[in-house]
């Protein structure tokens, strides 16, 4: 272990905020990369669900 | 004012819908003020010095890319004909017009500017200027550059002509813009150029939009 | 071999099947690029010594290199798959290609920014013209390119297909812009500090960077085959195999 | 504007129209005018002058000679009166493809303020119910047609000026256009269409004749 204690290790020998920095930015970046397609999808289920039966509804008819 | 109104939330939507239409100018932005570190020096004095020059003719000529496609789409798919057929005013259409493309140009223009500033190594007095002259004079540029799209909306070839007609009404934009960030830049007073600006903007808003909707209709096929 | 090879392509060429099969990966994909991750940042982070020069702030290596190196073979990856397309036209490729587009600006971006970040304690500024953050912005250019192309074409098919053309076109750019880049950036200012060049690298330093190295590349699976599953989906909305998933 | 029993009255009148397109005359001393209860339809070959002579008369063509009055009133001196009661379709719908049937929708009636209920029960009777947040990309040519002609069902304007409104349309489509029309006429209201599509069966129809004689 490199760090004796927590606030030695957020500090990061005074370079803390800049580390923490680009760790955070690149959290937000991964988190947006992931949970976007996880939307997506949940999106396209329910578009499509809704279409399906739109069409059900309508074919009798025509 | 309920079709002008109507149509600043369709083209917002639209933007919303297609963001290449903001994005490509931004990232055009981008691109040309990196290059002038790779054709020039990217020495950090050197580029301290022209950095506000550079941050400015980028962001004039993204504008004026932009600007080509504001009313091709509506005139070729009817919409300008339906402007003209409700009796609204023109003045308000094309003002609604101009000013939703400063939101989808000008804006993130604006917000952006810190970065290249980052990148170009602006001094740090400098970035107040930059920001409030592009604020105040990207309007500008929405403004005139929407009457020569407005003129050039039913060409086939519009994109280059419009640059020949608006480039020339830019340069005083440009120049006093350039120069409050240079002379911010050294540490001197630039509210001057500043207001110099804001001079524009208020002449532009009152008068552009009446030429621009005057062009608007020469755009209609017979 | 050959033939097993020829059945793998013919395969992943079906979407069903890729389909099908991925819902098994996910999990597993996602474990491995998990744990591996956590177990890179722990070692990087609490166990690897503090670099002699610059300090703490090199524990950024964790994640600017392996970015760098995926944004570099993501687009090289993405070239592939286009130029799949482009020969045999298989559909999946396009598919393929199309969503690695944002993925591997991510990581580009992600690249920049951390390299920006630690340039600043480094250089003692935000932004240096050095060689290989320019090649890497140029890249970034490139992935937009591709990603504004794909989006303004109405037509898909075309829009794969110009997405692969200049893919292909960038890919065989890219060295040169890398060679260009550097010539000029000799030109300019010679021996910069460089971030990360090191002749040798202490093995604690140098082991939590390839458990991040591959954990990236476990995540960049995932997330691509996310997102493929999301366009196999949108095409296939009609057959009736998705039309069961819709029902159920 | 209420029409009063029987006696009816003139909306739109022009007289002694003339107009040239490179340097050909495409009318000369046209005279129409058009009350409630009426429906004209404009036929003649392509190039005819059909479609100029009806943007001149929807008002957005002022490259002519002559007179139009609304109400007689000469036309140009009160155009946002008449913009508000005539309703005018050209060959472009100004459907915008990236947005939804409903969006477009409310974009085209924007100036008679329908409520959300209104467009949703206009979509549904052009049988777009269940289409109304499909992007206009993937709805066909006929179906996109139909997103502009909704608009029919919400305005409230006595005169309506159709360029080809027929176009695209399928056969229910056509008939149901038909029986707009049809029903707009016995309202009191008043069309002017120009269209290849022989329409017939419909109370105060005429038809005007174009071109042909150089």
């Amino acid at each position: 272990m490199e760090f004796s204690s927590l606030a030695e290790f957020i500090a990061m020998g005074k370079h803390g905020f800049y580390v923490w920095l680009s760790y955070g930015l690149t959290a937000v970046i991964i988190a947006f990369v992931v949970m976007q397609p996880i939307l997506h999808r949940r999106r396209l289920l329910k578009e499509q669900a809704q279409r399906l039966r739109r069409e059900k509804r309508n074919a009798p008819s025509a | 004012m309920s079709l002008v109104r109507a149509t600043v939330r369709r083209d917002l939507l639209l933007a919303a819908r297609n963001p290449g239409e903001w994005a490509n100018p931004l990232m055009f932005f981008l691109m040309v003020a990196a290059l002038f570190p790779m054709a020039v020096d990217p020495n950090p004095e050197f580029l301290a010095k022209i950095a506000g020059g550079v941050i400015w003719v980028a962001a004039l000529l993204a504008t004026l890319l932009s600007l080509d496609s504001l009313y091709r789409a509506d005139v070729e798919d009817g919409s300008l004909e339906q402007w003209l057929a409700s009796g609204e005013s023109l003045y308000a259409m094309s003002l609604g017009k101009a000013l939703v493309h400063w939101c989808i140009s000008g804006l993130p223009l604006t917000l952006m500017s810190p970065l290249l500033g980052v990148m170009l190594h602006l001094p740090e007095e400098a970035y107040f200027a930059l920001f409030i002259s592009l604020a105040v004079g990207t309007p500008v540029l929405s403004l005139l550059g929407a009457v020569g799209a407005a003129l050039t909306a039913s060409l086939r070839s519009g994109g280059l002509l419009l640059a020949l007609l608006i480039l020339p009404l830019y340069v005083p934009v440009l120049i006093f813009a350039a120069s409050a960030v240079y002379h911010a830049g050294i540490g001197m007073a630039y509210n001057g150029q500043v207001a110099m600006l804001g001079a524009m903007l208020a002449l532009a808003l009152a008068l552009t939009p009446f030429a621009a909707g005057a062009a608007l209709k020469l755009n209609l096929s017979r | 071999m050959w033939q097993w090879l020829v059945r793998l392509y013919h395969r992943l060429g079906s979407p069903k099947w890729f389909y099908e099969m991925t819902e098994r990966w996910i999990f597993w994909l996602a474990l491995a690029a998990g744990g591996s991750a956590i177990v890179g940042l722990v070692l990087g982070l609490l166990y690897a010594p503090a670099d002699y020069q610059q300090g703490d702030s090199f524990r950024i290596i964790y994640i600017h290199v392996p970015a760098a190196l995926l944004a570099q073979s993501a687009y090289m990856m993405m070239a592939v798959a286009g130029a799949v397309y482009l020969i045999w036209r298989m559909k999946m490729a396009a598919w393929v290609a199309k969503v690695i587009a944002p993925v591997g600006a991510a990581f580009c971006l992600i690249a920049l920014l951390t390299g920006a970040i630690w340039g600043k304690p480094t250089w003692g500024t935000w932004w240096v013209w050095d060689a290989r953050l320019t090649s890497m912005l140029m890249l970034l250019f490139l992935y937009f390119g591709v990603m504004a192309l794909q989006q303004a074409m109405e037509s898909e098919e075309a829009s794969y297909k110009a997405g692969a053309i200049l893919a292909l076109v960038g890919l065989v750019n890219i060295p040169i812009i890398k060679y260009s880049v550097e010539w000029w950036n000799t030109l300019h200012q010679p021996a910069t500090l460089k971030l990360t060049e090191k002749p040798s690298m202490h093995p604690d330093m140098l082991w939590p960077l390839l458990i991040m190295i591959v954990s990236t590349y476990l995540f960049f699976a995932l997330v691509v085959i996310l997102r493929t599953r999301n366009e196999i989906l949108w095409h296939e909305r009609k057959r009736q195999w998705v039309r069961k998933i819709l029902e159920s | 504007m209420t029409p009063q029993q029987g006696a009816q009255q003139t909306l739109l009148s022009a007289s002694d129209l003339y107009c040239e397109r490179d340097d050909r005359v495409l009318f000369e001393g046209l005279a129409l005018s058009i009350t409630d209860g009426e429906l004209i339809q404009l036929a003649g070959p392509n190039g005819a002058g059909k479609t100029t002579l009806l943007r001149l008369l929807a008002g957005l063509n002022r490259d002519f000679e002559g007179q139009l009055l609304w109400h007689d009133v000469p036309l140009m001196t009160v155009y946002p009166e008449y913009a508000g009661n005539r309703l005018y379709m050209g060959h472009l719908s100004a459907v915008k493809k990236s947005l939804t049937a409903l969006e477009n929708l409310r974009w085209l009636t924007a100036q008679d303020r329908p409520s959300e209920k209104q467009l949703w029960e206009a979509l549904e009777h052009v049988a777009l119910a269940g289409y109304e947040h499909t992007p206009c990309l993937q709805l066909s040519a006929g179906q996109q047609r139909r997103v502009a002609l909704a608009r029919l069902k919400i305005s409230r304007a006595p005169l309506w000026i159709l360029d080809e409104p027929f176009t695209a349309l399928d056969k229910d489509g056509v008939s149901w256009l038909e029986g707009e029309l049809q029903a707009h006429v016995s309202n009191g209201g008043a069309v002017i269409i120009t269209s290849h599509h022989a329409l017939e069966g419909i109370p105060g129809l005429r038809r005007l004749e174009l071109g042909g004689v150089v």
